[in-house]
């Protein structure tokens, strides 16, 4: 390949990512600096769309609640890994965050009073465990689709440049006065298959999760975790990356979502014989239990033989005793996903489920003001990390369910405070000699080779041994086979080749990037994962199947080495909440 | 409840064969789009995106073409299939006529860049120009009250994923392609009619352009486009009478 | 805009395929009526010449061609009142459909009424 | 928040003045008077005898009354107003090029305006005994 064209660009906050996370930056940055945000979709088709249930937040505007009890829950449901001093400040300005969405003109759904509408959701109580509360503000059951649009409509209110359908495939440091720093990243324009230099005096990354390592997942096929990689590629640590999130309610055998909002607003779980048998799991709050607890009472349900359908592989959701008026004005998307794609009927009959991959826990670690840590506690000056690509960790071992739309909220907003804080009072590093060499190399070694093996081939066989070694349940055994086989399918992955050899909308030389990020981010999870040898939240290791807290009530800190994987260990910060047995 | 009973059987989904005639077009080396034929083989729950894939991934992995959620839910990949404007994601195979090749093009009225992508920028102008966001002069402390009535009055059109099924399926845009459009309609009337906004007549008098509303001719191609089920020609007669009227 | 060739017919329904016969009509009626008000104007110029004009109107191929402006007419009448109807009647836009298909069966009636009449008049004056 | 933006991204650019929301108005009043003088007028016009028994006789005896002078002027005004304002929407849509849309709707409209004077001053001043020597035409008025 000849050399691309390049362009140069210089901004004082450019933001890589126009999901919630990135497009909440945006609007804390574009008034004050100089902000260009990069997407490599147009930004309301980012994955924040997708989200259903809601967005935590004690308001109390339908019934007594307060932070602290958010606080509690959080740390909790995320079995005690999570951070507390970055947890107080999510449950903190969560009220903030949504009243801020309310006035850019988010449509919640409103009490009869005319105040913003809270539902139910798994793991949110009150009063430290006591009974269900209602926390959840939504807007239908599109609720992330509502953040989505009232963020990008704000965007084009404040005048946001956006380069779209922009590739970043590659982050710039440069050493100035000692000190790694951020200057610029690579992006391949999709259009027309030029290289665009964007030097930025900070940088923000918020591309979101990378669900498609797996083969179930509710996760868009966009979502392959190019900014981890990117990140993890540079030699910086990643956090956590074992504990990635199942939820239960994924549409049998596609992975689609249904959101847990159906069991907010009353749905029951029930296995082949119509047993409800959540609640032999939890039986204080049954189905709204955290969704560790449920995909793994469901994944055990099928693997005792308890399951539905004829190969007894799924277990059912059943709202058929819901009033179809509730159905239709709480729930009316999701009970559409199951007619269109299972052709099933909510009303009268019980919808096929099963456990998807939904939700990276881990990512790239960040302090409480989004800035990116290059170790346990050092930050990369000028770089910054939010929404699901990064680890504060307010999530710990597991999310509860609609705090992730918070998240992007609450952090999406500091990056943006902080990235603008930091580039009104820093200079631009300079870009280093040959920029765009490595961006470079790397599409011009996938389009010039020859080899036989295909992308599509390779990412599936990824993703089936994801799915079965990696997903609910783990044992050293089964990591280890995912691990080898990670191992030859990256070996295979040189030799691949691609058909497309254009510069236009060449989406067969990008998925092919794609490929190599997933394969790099499943290896880290699968060797963090191995490495992790107890359970806790959403990592359930059936050859140690209990909490360890003597020996990891720590994060894992996962490094790139030349070839191989050094791993560290991270303090949890504790603040109120000493670690105790996580029931419901 | 007996389960069994009432429970769907998936997993043993029967296959079939299809012909898929896509129509193929890349500037780069064609001088005018052509059809091209691919014989799959899909199975009960496939979708036409999965059929795409499937070509993309086992025969050409030149064909290109948007696609994320891969649900309906981004917007990414409305195309004409079979002669209507669809989301590939949720137009199931097994629901069109398999005696005939399935027929699967751009949508129509925007400039094909390659294959099964258009450019959409004149659409997302369309739209930008309608002022869609929240214009609201107060400071409120908390949030803005507003009653469950005034929220359901604009419930539908908040629904819209900017798809373009809509407005590429309206045989007014088709002409010339100057028409705002009914996506840029609906989300007019998304603020419109949002009790909080105090712009109405900001967006009624750009909308009572030569290019507005009244260049609706109410074919309702738009009405039955819409993935999202949002009754768009409704939206804009509701948009005119507010014109008329002169306010909201 | 548009320059490549457009691929297959869009495949509207019943609300596409009335605006586009009423356009075809609407069109249909104003040249009829542009010549219409010409030949009438006659009157005001040579009696003689309008009434060999009308005597034209009166042969069989224009005979039809009457019947089909009378269908045109039917149609685009009652199917403006349709569009009114969708533009001011707040359930008109979910009747559209079902106002399609009324629209065409009062056409059909008044002009199966009116043709047999019509055809029976034109082939008179032609023995 | 401290977000304040006024004019944030600068509108469409308005070409001039528009009429279209009375045009559109126009076409549902006209089209609702027209169904009845349309109607009114096929029915006097072709029911009875059909096209036959219209000749300048017919045609005569009707002007002679003002009603129908008046329903035919005003059947005339409104139809052509119509209907060229409705070859205008067409002539929008199709005509690509700003000054093939020109000239079409000038067009239109001189065609229009011509021959709504013309049919105007045909009804109005219209003489029914024009040709007195012609007597076989006559309507009875005039002899
Ligand atoms: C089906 C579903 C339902 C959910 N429901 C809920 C819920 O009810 N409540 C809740 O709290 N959470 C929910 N979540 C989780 C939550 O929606 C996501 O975690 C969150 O939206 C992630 O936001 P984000 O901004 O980090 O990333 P995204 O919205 O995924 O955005 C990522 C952005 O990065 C861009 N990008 C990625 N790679 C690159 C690159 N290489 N170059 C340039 N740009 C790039 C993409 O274009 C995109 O704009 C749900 C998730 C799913 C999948
Ligand atoms: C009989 C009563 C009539 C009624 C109820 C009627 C009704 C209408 C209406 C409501 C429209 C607007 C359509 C729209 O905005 O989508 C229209 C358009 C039109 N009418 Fe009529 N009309 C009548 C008679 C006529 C006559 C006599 C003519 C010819 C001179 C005519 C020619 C047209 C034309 C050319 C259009 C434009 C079509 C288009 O834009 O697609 N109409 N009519
Ligand atoms: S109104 Fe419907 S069809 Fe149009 S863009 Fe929005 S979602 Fe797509
Ligand atoms: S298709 Fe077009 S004409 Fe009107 S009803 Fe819809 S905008
Ligand atoms: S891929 Fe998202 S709408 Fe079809």
């Amino acid at each position: 390949m000849s050399t691309p064209k390049v362009h140069h660009h210089q901004y004082d906050v450019v933001i890589v990512g126009a999901g919630g996370a990135g497009m909440r930056a945006a609007i804390e940055a574009g008034p004050h600096a100089k902000t260009a945000v990069i997407s490599k979709l147009f930004p309301t088709r980012s994955h924040t769309g997708a989200a259903q249930g809601g967005m935590a937040a004690a308001l109390a505007n339908v019934e007594e609640d307060n932070w602290e009890w958010h606080t509690f829950d959080t740390v909790k449901g995320g079995d005690y890994l999570v951070d507390q001093d970055a947890a107080e400040i999510l449950a903190k300005e969560s009220v903030e965050a949504v009243i801020d969405l309310e006035n850019m003109g988010l449509p919640f759904n409103r009490t009869p009073d005319g105040k913003i509408d809270q539902r139910r959701f798994g793991g949110h109580t009150r009063d430290h465990g006591k009974a269900p509360v209602r926390r959840s503000c939504y807007a239908a059951d599109r609720t992330g689709h509502m953040i989505l649009q009232t963020l990008y409509q704000n965007c084009v209110k404040l005048g946001i440049e956006f380069y779209n359908e922009f590739y970043v495939l590659d982050l710039l440091m440069n050493t100035v006065d000692g000190v790694e720093r951020p200057s610029a990243v690579v992006a391949y324009d999709l259009a027309t298959g030029e290289l665009h230099v964007f030097q930025g005096k900070s940088i923000v990354f918020a591309t979101g999760g990378f669900g498609k390592i797996f083969k179930t997942t509710s996760n868009a096929h966009t979502l392959t975790g190019d900014g981890v990689g990117i990140i993890w590629r540079k030699g910086l640590p990643l956090e956590d990356m074992e504990f990635y999130q199942f939820h239960p309610t994924g549409l049998a055998g596609l992975g689609i979502l249904l959101s847990e909002a159906a069991r907010g607003e009353g749905g029951i779980l029930r296995n082949a014989s119509g047993e409800r048998f959540m609640e032999r799991y939890a039986p204080t709050i049954k189905d709204l239990a955290p969704r560790d607890m449920v995909a793994r009472a469901m994944a055990n349900e099928v693997r005792e033989g308890r399951g539905a359908g004829p190969h007894k592989d799924y277990v059912l959701l059943d709202l058929t005793h819901l009033p179809p008026e509730v159905i239709d004005a709480k729930l009316p998307d999701i009970t559409e996903f199951a007619r269109t794609y299972l052709g099933v009927e909510p009303y009268t009959e019980p919808v096929p489920v099963f456990p998807t991959a939904h939700y990276a826990m881990g990512g790239i670690p960040t302090n409480v003001k989004a800035e990116v840590l290059r170790d346990n506690d050092t930050v990369v000056p000028g770089l910054y990390a939010a929404g699901e690509c990064a680890c504060v960790s307010v999530h710990g071992a597991n999310r509860l369910g609609t705090n992730s739309l918070l998240d992007i909220n609450v952090f999406g907003k500091r990056a943006g405070i902080f990235s603008v804080e930091y580039a009104k009072t820093a200079d631009f590093v300079p870009v280093p000699e040959g920029a765009v060499d490595e961006v470079v190399a790397l599409l011009t070694a996938v389009r010039n080779s020859k080899g036989t093996e295909k992308v599509a081939v390779l990412r599936k066989e990824l993703q089936d041994t994801m799915d079965k070694n990696a997903q609910v349940y783990r044992t050293e055994e089964s990591l280890d086979e995912a691990l080898a086989k990670i191992v030859e399918l990256r070996e295979r992955y040189q030799h691949i080749s691609i058909q497309d050899l254009g510069q236009r909308f060449n989406t067969d030389l990008l998925e092919a990037v794609e490929l190599g990020f997933l394969l790099d981010l499943a290896e880290v999870l699968a060797y963090t994962a191995k490495e992790r040898r107890e359970s806790r939240g959403g990592h359930f290791r059936e050859d140690y199947e209990t909490r360890d807290d003597e020996k990891f009530m720590v994060h894992s800190m996962a490094y790139k080495t030349g070839d191989t994987i050094k791993l560290g260990w991270k303090p949890v910060t504790i603040t109120n909440y000493p670690p105790m047995e996580r029931k419901y | 409840m007996s389960a069994e009973a009432t429970t769907p059987v998936i997993g043993e989904v029967p296959s079939f064969a299809v012909t898929l005639m896509v129509r193929r077009y890349n500037p780069e080396v064609d001088s005018e789009p052509k059809w091209q034929d691919y014989d799959l083989t899909m199975y009960g729950t496939d979708r036409v995106l999965d059929a795409l894939h499937k070509i993309k991934w086992e025969v050409d992995g030149s064909l290109s073409f948007r696609r994320s959620c891969a649900h309906g839910v981004c917007g990414s990949d409305a195309m004409r299939i079979n002669g209507r404007n669809r989301l590939a994601c949720k137009t199931l195979i097994k629901d069109l006529d398999l005696s005939q090749p399935i027929y699967v093009e751009p949508i129509k009225g925007l400039e094909v860049e390659k294959d099964l992508i258009v450019d959409m920028n004149p659409f997302y102008q369309a739209y930008r120009d309608i002022k869609p966001f929240l214009i609201a002069s107060d400071k409120p402390e908390k949030e803005r009250i507003q009653s469950a009535a005034d929220r359901e009055r604009f419930d539908d059109t908040t629904k819209c994923i900017l798809c373009a099924a809509c407005t590429t399926s309206c045989p007014v845009f088709w002409t010339d392609g100057q028409y705002f459009g009914p996506a840029a309609i609906v989300n007019a009337h998304r603020f419109i009619f949002d009790s909080r906004d105090e712009a109405a007549e900001v967006r009624l008098d750009i909308l009572n352009d030569k290019e507005g509303v009244w260049r609706c001719r109410t074919t309702f191609n738009c009405t039955e486009a819409c993935p999202r089920g949002i009754q768009v020609t409704r939206a804009i007669a509701e948009v005119k009478q507010a014109v008329l009227r002169g306010r909201a | 805009m548009a320059k490549l060739p457009a691929g297959t017919l869009y495949r509207g329904k019943v609300g596409m395929w009335s605006w586009v016969l009423h356009r075809i009509t609407g069109v249909a009626i104003f040249f009829f009526l542009l010549v219409h008000i010409l030949d009438t104007s006659l009157v005001r110029v040579d009696p003689e010449a309008y009434n060999s004009v009308m005597a034209t109107y009166k042969t069989v191929i224009i005979g039809f061609g009457e019947l089909g402006l009378v269908a045109a007419i039917l149609f685009h009448a009652f199917n403006g009142v349709r569009i009114i109807l969708i533009d001011f009647w707040r359930k008109g836009f979910k009747y559209q459909n079902l106002m399609f298909w009324i629209v065409v069966a009062i056409a059909f009636i008044l002009f199966a009424g009116f043709a047999p009449r019509h055809l029976m008049h034109v082939f008179s004056y032609n023995h | 928040m401290e977000i304040v933006i006024e004019t944030p991204n600068s509108p469409r650019k308005r070409k001039g003045a528009n009429w279209e929301k009375y045009g559109w108005m126009y076409m549902r009043i006209s089209g609702a008077v027209l169904i009845v003088l349309i109607f009114g007028h096929l029915i006097v016009n072709l029911w009875d005898k059909g096209v036959g028994a219209i000749d300048f006789a017919f045609v005569a005896g009707k002007w002679t009354n003002p009603f129908w002078q008046v329903w035919d002027v005003l059947m005339l005004w409104l139809a052509m107003i119509h209907g060229t304002n409705g070859m205008r929407t067409i002539t929008n849509d199709y005509a690509e090029k700003e000054w093939v849309r020109k000239t079409l709707n000038v067009s239109l409209w001189v065609v229009c305006a011509a021959l709504i004077i013309l049919g105007t001053l045909v009804a109005t001043t219209f003489d029914p005994c024009i040709d007195p020597n012609a007597v076989n035409y006559l309507p009875t008025v005039c002899k």
